[in-house]
């Protein structure tokens, strides 16, 4: 009827110049909750009340568009996006072209961000659970009472029993702060997602060759001639990583998938590799087999720069193709296949992700990757590398400078030396500082006794035992009484049904979010539970790491929402309600009780020098997003304009001060380059030699180093030894001697050293061999819970050890028994691309929900068939302890016989029953499911106590 | 007496005014979509004759999967909602486009054309077929008021929906020119959803109706005697003919039936897409017979209305009053006039009909022929 | 004259469902209407491939020529548009769609549809250029911006791509010369016939 | 009957006038859409955006 149309529509365009003025924010969301809310709950009821699902957005043609350019949150490519702002309303999102990460390019998850600067589905404000039900109060209420009550718990028992996470999805400023409150706070009992992440990666890598991030970058793949990716799905978890990686491809290079599951990526792959899950190093040591035998290793390199292979050679030769094939289920044929690709096709990267760290010997299949690497000569060259693509935005900042318990920002140990140095930066009295602590000691795990400030705290992983686990078994005071979760989804971690008891135990559980997530709903606690909310990535400035070190800043797109705070907010009430407020924001900025980013991110770079956090002031992150077109896409280096020569939001190492101009390092142990030019080698972290061999590199050296060999680390002594010394001024002088490079707060060893030719940190072999690892060769040990019992024998896992990271951990006694009679599919699990991590924030935008509504298993169609199940029926997947959890089935030979996969984003629903009533009003998210990790088993890690996720078993029943 | 004869007169008159009228939407709407060809250039055939779908004749390692792609085989989709298919692409939509824009508009169109021009012509040439003889003035009761009931809904509903289906099948090629994008929009929504809501209405009076009349319209030996001297419309002959004639048990087993059970399925199918077994292919082919089985229906109902009504003098009283004349009773349905007197029924002329009435409705035999006029 | 197309590079496609989210975050969609869609064949298995669909905006649109109410319109630059005022919701259209486009903002008995819903290439509808009835009924304007389509241009790999049919077919020619395989431009001859 | 004939002629006729007074009277021609105007649908206004959409094309989907 178009008349009556016609009449309605030339009101409503008259209407827009007048409503829009006088449409507050406020109303605009109630009026865009509205719409999105309405259009939601429609999808879920009968089709018939779909008619209220209309669009409830308003654009002013007239008003001015601001155009802020911002990151995305939801992986840790950094795809950089544009946010279209009205009148304070995020209005529109446009792809940032000119980002040479990204090039306007995002996924389902970045194409769908603008939602959070509308969605209803968040904790809203402060509440408290009273009674059983969630009650409304003020953020002064909410510190004042939590604050009581940790203070009381600390009198009681002590620091250690409060336990927080922090998170991987704060920028670097709030993450600082995170680790800083907990240092303030006198206990390094905070951890963050990087622990159940990359944690075995870094651990891998740092001690193989110094720095444990990703040595190249996504843009860096297109130079690669062979790209092999193991246990890494990018298709869905890092999809844009594929641009680069599909183009290399065209480009003639091999791509290579190996991985149990055939995924999206693999779909793509030049070659596909199934193999058994949990045994990527008996199919390394395969390959490299095939690699010794054909002599294929590039002999020269591992001369010079490569300490142990010879050792690590030895253990290779056990590992025959029979072997191989009996251990791992691949083909003689298909691991030589992959050797050979990688061998004729050099510089080839290799790729991984939780599939290769999510294990108990998580730090083997690390170490096993890099033996691969290294003995092809393909670390420290353009098109080479480890690409470890990292999950979180975050994550590798949050790692860096953020809430870890074992180490200080900038991986400062927890020794004396590394608190008095970072009590330097922070300039608080150490002593005052260690008085924080609790003072007693306790079984460091080596025979030993150690203070708590000095001993790494309980991991994120690990936090349920710290709660359950006899008092006397745990090296500290008491047990965790007050556990604070700070931008963390617990789903992701595994044995969540005693999380549950965990969590019904504690004191007091404070939830610091956007969104409720499933800490909220989890357990049956009816006080002292606490939601606070905190903003969204996109209501706060601040830079963010990406997975290839560069700090992109990501300028604020909207104010908070309802009465959400930034980070660093919330961590400055907290500091005051403790009472150091004024010692911990001594140098920092405080406006009005909210610290600067700036001026938070100006105190890390004082500080961070051992791994060059200190060239990235916010004037030069800010000066690079605002130049990103003039970066090459290949090289990442800025070709002309304003910031000429540089290397994309300055990747770290970027050494020496702001002034100092360090163009940032592309590529990490690059002795092409010069040390100035963003040139490196292996870093001397280990000694100089051990049980008599040379450990520093020899006869290597990066291009223009006055050493033309190995050498070690700079400090003042060594500088006086090369008669270096005087290039000093004398304010550096006075500064540095009796410094080493990391803790000359003036920079000038670095300079001297880098003016030079030379590498601060020195010039090493990288390390085949790491004797201070359980495993110094990378063994194949079966997984706690295998299907293959009958290996057991030849490969068994580690004895049960008293005291790691403060708790008994067992290993021996779990695998003693055999499951895979009653248990006998693996069960492993990984990502989804519309979700990420426990997924609240993305079950609960509409538009990512609506595409993915159920929790599923794929199962191959045999095992189906053997279980009686077919494809889309709920079925009961049983794990070893007890956890079930009912889904739905997907029958698909997506996954091979004898393994199911489950994606482990979902939540709000347990062992069958629905949480919804427990969810603040209106704040549960669009989609909730059963979370897989209901029926994951126990299992960590030797060296980082990452949890096993990728390999336990299963059982799966029709429903 | 008098009086009560000039009130059946203008009784009559109503009546007759009544069907002729409803007689005129009939045939304006059949005569609308034919007339719009007058005015409007026929459309030439948009589509290309036959579309290929494959698009590469070379063969290539995938081309097995482009090729299931194009015929529309299923893939696997995250999308949901309820017009969300898991096919990259389909030729269905094609065979429909083809079908609805080729044979069914052209041919069924013409053939509708055809069918009045052939009634008017013969109308123009035999005139109507008078009772031989003339009236004897003796009626006697061929329908009850529950029958007519019955057959004026069906027949209301018929032309409602014969009138908004050929409009949307023929409003654009024929109304739009005459009245416009707008204007046709807003009359097509309403044809669209008056041609929704009466189409369940008229179903269920078609299937009651094929229920109750079932019965008399069983095929018999004389049936084929009636057809073999062409139902007598053409000459003098009196073919043998119960309750029903052959024409007439024609008209019910082929088009009330045949053609109404599938143009209720098929609209059926069509109607509620929220039952859920209906795939695009179902919905489009319902769509097709759906109109193919209207047109044909239309074009019988055009030969039954014309027959029943300006043909056959004394025919529409049957229905109309319920009485028919006994002169056109014997012409006609002999058999069923001598079966009716058999069982004791007797003619009744108007004089004693209205003594009748005016006594109120007789017990027994006789229902209230008037009622309702 | 430039004649707007849209491409598919499924060598490319890694059914990321960015174009599907972006579409939603641009025009507002509703939950359950999905004017672009991922489909992947022989999902699971060896030879898998994606490709993201919606309206092609064919050059001779099977959905105008089956519309009772010749609702649908192409703009010069060779986009297929729908006037929703007159758009009578008879499903016609989602049958006569060899890309299964068009859909509807309900599924109810009685054939209540609502107005047809589809992709509008980001070019809006009759209504006047970025009016408030504009965006509500079709969603933004991009094209009018100088923009294409947020889904093409937010595509991950760069797989879907969008704009002046030569433009692309050049962007793409490029990428199969290097790739030294054959073109697939999957649906290209169905919507645009044979001249492509 | 005569009589009867012209009368419903004269319906008929009378009713297609009737109809026709509804609105303006549009000539259809086969593939031409004249329903309600849409000012960005010309040639001109094709040709007005033809080359930021062309650009645009480049700098969105070329492999920089």
């Amino acid at each position: 009827m178009k008349l009556t149309k016609k009449k309605a529509a030339g009101a409503g365009a008259a209407a827009p110049g007048l409503l829009g003025k006088a449409l507050t924010r406020r109303a605009f969301l109630q009026g865009s909750g509205l719409a999105v809310g309405g259009a939601a709950v429609a999808g879920m009821l009968p089709t018939s009340m779909m008619k209220k699902a209309k669009a409830a957005r308003r654009i002013d043609p007239d008003q001015e568009i601001r155009e802020v350019l911002t990151v995305c949150g939801h992986c840790s490519v950094g795809c950089s996006t544009i946010a279209e702002v009205q009148n304070g309303i995020w209005v529109g999102q446009e792809p940032a072209l000119d980002s040479p990460i990204n090039l306007g390019a995002h996924c389902a998850k970045g194409a769908a961000l603008r939602n959070h600067g509308h969605s209803t589905r968040r904790v809203k404000y402060p509440m408290k659970k009273v009674g059983g039900r969630w009650e409304r109060i003020s953020w002064e209420q909410a510190i004042d009472e939590i604050g009581d009550k940790i203070l009381h718990i600390r009198d009681e028992s002590g620091p250690d029993s409060l336990w927080f996470a922090g998170s991987s999805k704060a920028n670097n400023e709030g993450a600082y702060l995170q680790r800083k409150l907990a240092a303030f706070w006198g206990s390094n009992n905070c951890d963050h997602q990087a622990r159940i992440c990359h944690s075995t990666t870094v651990a891998g890598v740092a001690n193989t060759w110094g720095y444990g991030a990703q040595t190249n970058s996504y843009n860096d793949i297109l130079k690669s001639k062979c790209i092999v990716m193991c246990g890494s799905n990018a298709a869905e978890a890092h999809p844009v990583a594929m641009q680069m990686i599909l183009r290399a491809k065209e480009n003639g290079s091999h791509m290579v998938v190996m991985d149990p599951r055939f995924t999206r990526t693999a779909a793509h792959a030049d070659t596909y590799v199934r193999f058994r899950s949990g045994t990527d190093v008996a199919l390394i040591f395969g390959m490299l087999y095939h690699i010794f035998e054909n002599e294929w290793e590039d002999k020269e390199y591992l001369e010079q720069r490569v300490f142990g292979m010879d050792r690590v050679r030895e253990e290779v030769k056990k590992w025959t193709p029979d072997e191989v094939e009996r251990v791992t289920g691949a083909s003689e044929e298909a691991v030589y296949e992959v050797a050979r690709i990688m061998a004729e096709n050099r510089p080839g990267t290799f790729v991984w992700c939780m599939g290769g760290t999510q294990h108990t010997i998580g730090n083997n299949y690390v170490r096993a990757y890099n033996c691969l690497q290294l003995a092809l000569g393909n670390i420290g060259v353009e098109g080479g590398g480890a690409n470890i693509f990292r999950g979180h935005d975050n994550v590798q900042g949050a790692t860096d400078v953020g809430p870890n318990p074992d180490n200080l920002p900038g991986y400062y140990p927890l020794s004396e030396g590394g608190w008095q140095h970072w009590a330097r930066v922070w300039d608080v009295d150490y002593e005052w500082l260690a008085e924080r602590f609790d003072q007693e000691e306790y079984d460091d795990g080596q025979n030993g006794k150690i203070k708590p400030m000095n001993s790494g705290g309980i991991t994120v992983s690990r936090w349920i035992d710290g709660v359950l686990e006899d008092k006397e078994n745990i090296a500290q005071r008491d047990n965790i009484r007050a556990v604070m979760m700070w931008g963390h989804a617990p789903n992701s971690q595994t044995r969540l049904p005693e999380m549950k008891e965990a969590m019904e135990k504690l004191d007091l559980l404070v939830v610091i979010d956007p969104y409720p997530t499933v800490s909220a709903v989890l357990h049956e606690r009816t006080d002292d539970t606490y939601l606070l909310p905190a903003a969204t990535q996109f209501e706060q400035a601040g830079s963010v790491t990406a997975s290839n070190r560069s700090l992109q800043w990501r300028f604020q797109v909207i104010e908070p929402l309802y009465e959400h705070k930034p980070d660093k907010d919330i961590a400055y009430l907290f500091a005051e309600k403790f009472g150091f407020a004024d010692e911990m924001f001594k140098n920092i900025e405080v406006v009005n009780k909210q610290p600067t980013s700036e001026s938070i991110l100006r105190e890390i770079n004082r500080g961070t020098w051992s791994i060059g956090y200190t060239g990235q002031s916010p004037e030069r992150l800010k000066e690079h997003m605002e130049n990103q077109r003039t970066f090459n896409v290949a090289s990442l280096k800025a070709e002309g304009g304003p910031v000429d020569g540089e290397i994309y939001c300055l990747p770290w190492p970027t050494y020496g001060t702001p002034e100092f101009k360090h163009p940032g390092t592309h590529v990490l142990y690059d002795t092409s380059k010069h040390v100035l030019d963003g040139g490196g080698n292996f870093r001397a972290n280990f000694g100089t030699e051990y049980e008599g061999e040379n450990l520093l590199a020899e006869g290597s050296y990066s291009k223009g180093a006055e050493i033309q060999d190995g050498y070690p680390e700079f400090d003042s002594e060594l500088l006086k030894q090369l008669g270096w010394w005087d290039d000093l001024t004398e304010e550096e002088k006075a500064e540095a001697d009796g410094k080493s490079w990391t803790t000359d707060l003036s920079g000038g060893i670095i300079r001297v050293a880098m003016e030079r030719g030379c590498h601060p940190f020195g010039n090493a072999k990288a390390r085949a061999y790491v004797w201070n690892f359980p495993d110094p060769i990378p063994l194949h040990r079966e997984p706690l819970y295998t299907p293959r019992y009958d290996l057991v024998e030849d490969y068994p896992t580690y004895e049960d050890r008293k005291v790691f990271y403060r708790l008994p951990t067992r290993y021996a006694s779990v695998q003693a028994t055999d499951y895979s009679d009653d248990f006998p599919l693996i069960h492993t699990s990984g990502r989804l691309v519309e979700y990420e991590g426990g997924g609240e924030e993305t079950r609960s935008n509409p538009w990512l929900a609506e595409l993915k509504q159920d929790m599923f298993v794929e199962i191959n169609p045999a095992d189906a068939n053997d279980a009686d199940v077919r494809n889309g029926q709920m079925v009961w997947l049983e794990g070893p302890e007890g956890g079930r959890i009912r889904i739905k089935a997907l029958v698909t030979e997506r996954v091979g016989r004898g393994t199911v996969f489950t994606p482990f984003h979902f939540g709000g629903r347990f062992q069958g029953e629905d949480l919804l009533e427990r969810y603040p009003e209106g704040a549960s998210p669009y989609v909730r499911g059963e979370s897989n990790n209901t029926a994951t088993t126990y299992g960590y890690d030797s060296v980082t106590m990452m949890q096993e996720t990728k390999t336990t078993l299963c059982r799966v029943t029709p429903a | 007496m008098n009086k009560h004869h000039d009130a059946a007169v203008r009784a009559r008159r109503r009546w007759r005014s009544m069907v002729w009228s409803m007689m005129a939407i009939v045939f304006l709407a059949m005569a609308l979509p034919s007339a719009g060809y007058l005015f409007a250039q026929v459309g030439e055939p948009t589509g290309e004759p036959q579309r290929q779908f494959s698009e590469q004749r070379e063969t290539n390692p995938r081309s097995d999967m482009w090729r299931d792609g194009r015929r529309g085989e299923g893939g696997f989709t995250t999308q949901t909602g309820p017009y969300v298919t898991n096919q990259l692409m389909t030729n269905v939509g094609e065979n429909y486009r083809q079908i609805r824009q080729g044979p069914l508009m052209t041919v069924g169109g013409w053939f509708l054309v055809a069918v009045f021009l052939a009634i008017t012509a013969f109308y123009l040439l035999t005139g109507q077929k008078k009772i031989d003889g003339g009236r004897t003035g003796r009626t006697i009761v061929r329908w009850k008021a529950y029958e007519r009931f019955l057959h004026w809904f069906n027949a209301i509903c018929f032309i409602i929906l014969a009138i908004t289906g050929l409009s949307l099948l023929f409003g654009r090629t024929v109304l739009i020119p005459i009245v416009g994008h707008q204007a046709f929009s807003s009359y097509a929504e309403f044809a669209y959803g008056a041609h929704n809501f009466v189409g369940p209405a008229f179903s269920v009076g078609v299937l009651v109706m094929i229920v109750l009349w079932a019965r008399h319209n069983i095929p018999k030996k004389h049936d084929w005697v009636w057809f073999k001297e062409g139902g007598g419309i053409i000459g003098n002959k009196h073919p043998p003919a119960g309750k029903m004639n052959g024409g007439e048990k024609v008209w019910f087993w082929v088009g009330v039936f045949a053609l109404g059970l599938t143009v209720i399925i098929t609209g059926l199918i069509a109607l509620f897409p929220n039952l859920g077994f209906q795939t695009r292919e179902i919905m489009s082919w319902a769509l097709i017979i759906h109109a193919t089985a209207a047109i044909l229906w239309m074009g019988l109902f055009l030969g039954h209305a014309y027959i029943g009504t300006l043909g056959t003098e004394g025919a529409l009283e049957g229905m109309t009053r319920g009485r028919v004349d006994v002169a056109w009773a014997k012409q006609h349905h002999d058999l069923w006039y001598e079966d009716v007197v058999a069982a004791g029924e007797k003619p009744v002329s108007e004089e004693e009909l209205h003594g009748r009435q005016q006594q109120g409705p007789a017990p027994g035999s006789t229902p209230a022929g008037e009622r309702g006029t | 004259m430039a004649r707007m197309k849209f491409l598919c590079d499924a060598e490319r496609c890694i059914e990321c469902q960015a174009c599907v989210t972006a579409c939603k975050n641009e025009h507002e969609v509703p939950w359950g209407v999905n004017r672009r869609r991922v489909i992947v064949m022989n999902d699971g298995r060896p030879g898998e491939k994606s490709i993201s669909v919606a309206c092609m905006h064919c050059t001779d649109a099977p959905c105008a020529a089956v519309c009772p109410v010749d609702c649908f319109y192409t703009t010069a630059d060779g986009i297929v548009l729908h006037d929703k005022d007159l758009c009578i919701g008879c499903g016609y259209c989602f049958y006569a769609c060899p890309f299964g486009a068009p859909q509807y903002p309900q599924q109810t008995a009685f054939g209540v549809r609502g107005k047809m819903d589809k992709c509008t290439f980001c070019a809006g509808g009759p209504e006047p250029v970025h009016s408030q009835e504009e965006l509500t009924k079709y969603g933004t304007n991009r094209v009018e911006e100088g923009k294409l389509p947020l889904c093409a241009e937010m595509c991950a790999t760069k797989a879907l791509i969008a704009g002046d049919g030569n433009v692309i077919a050049d962007i793409y020619r490029k990428r199969v010369m290097t790739r030294g395989g054959r073109p697939q431009t999957w649906g290209w001859q169905a919507a645009y016939g044979d001249d492509i | 009957m005569m009589p009867k004939k012209i009368a419903l002629s004269a319906i008929a006729a009378l009713s297609l006038g009737l109809l026709a007074g509804c609105g303006d009277v549009t000539l259809y021609e086969p593939g031409v859409y004249k329903g309600s105007g849409d000012e960005t649908a010309s040639e001109e206004a094709a040709e007005r955006r033809a080359d930021a959409l062309r650009d645009r094309a480049q700098a969105a989907h070329t492999d920089r």
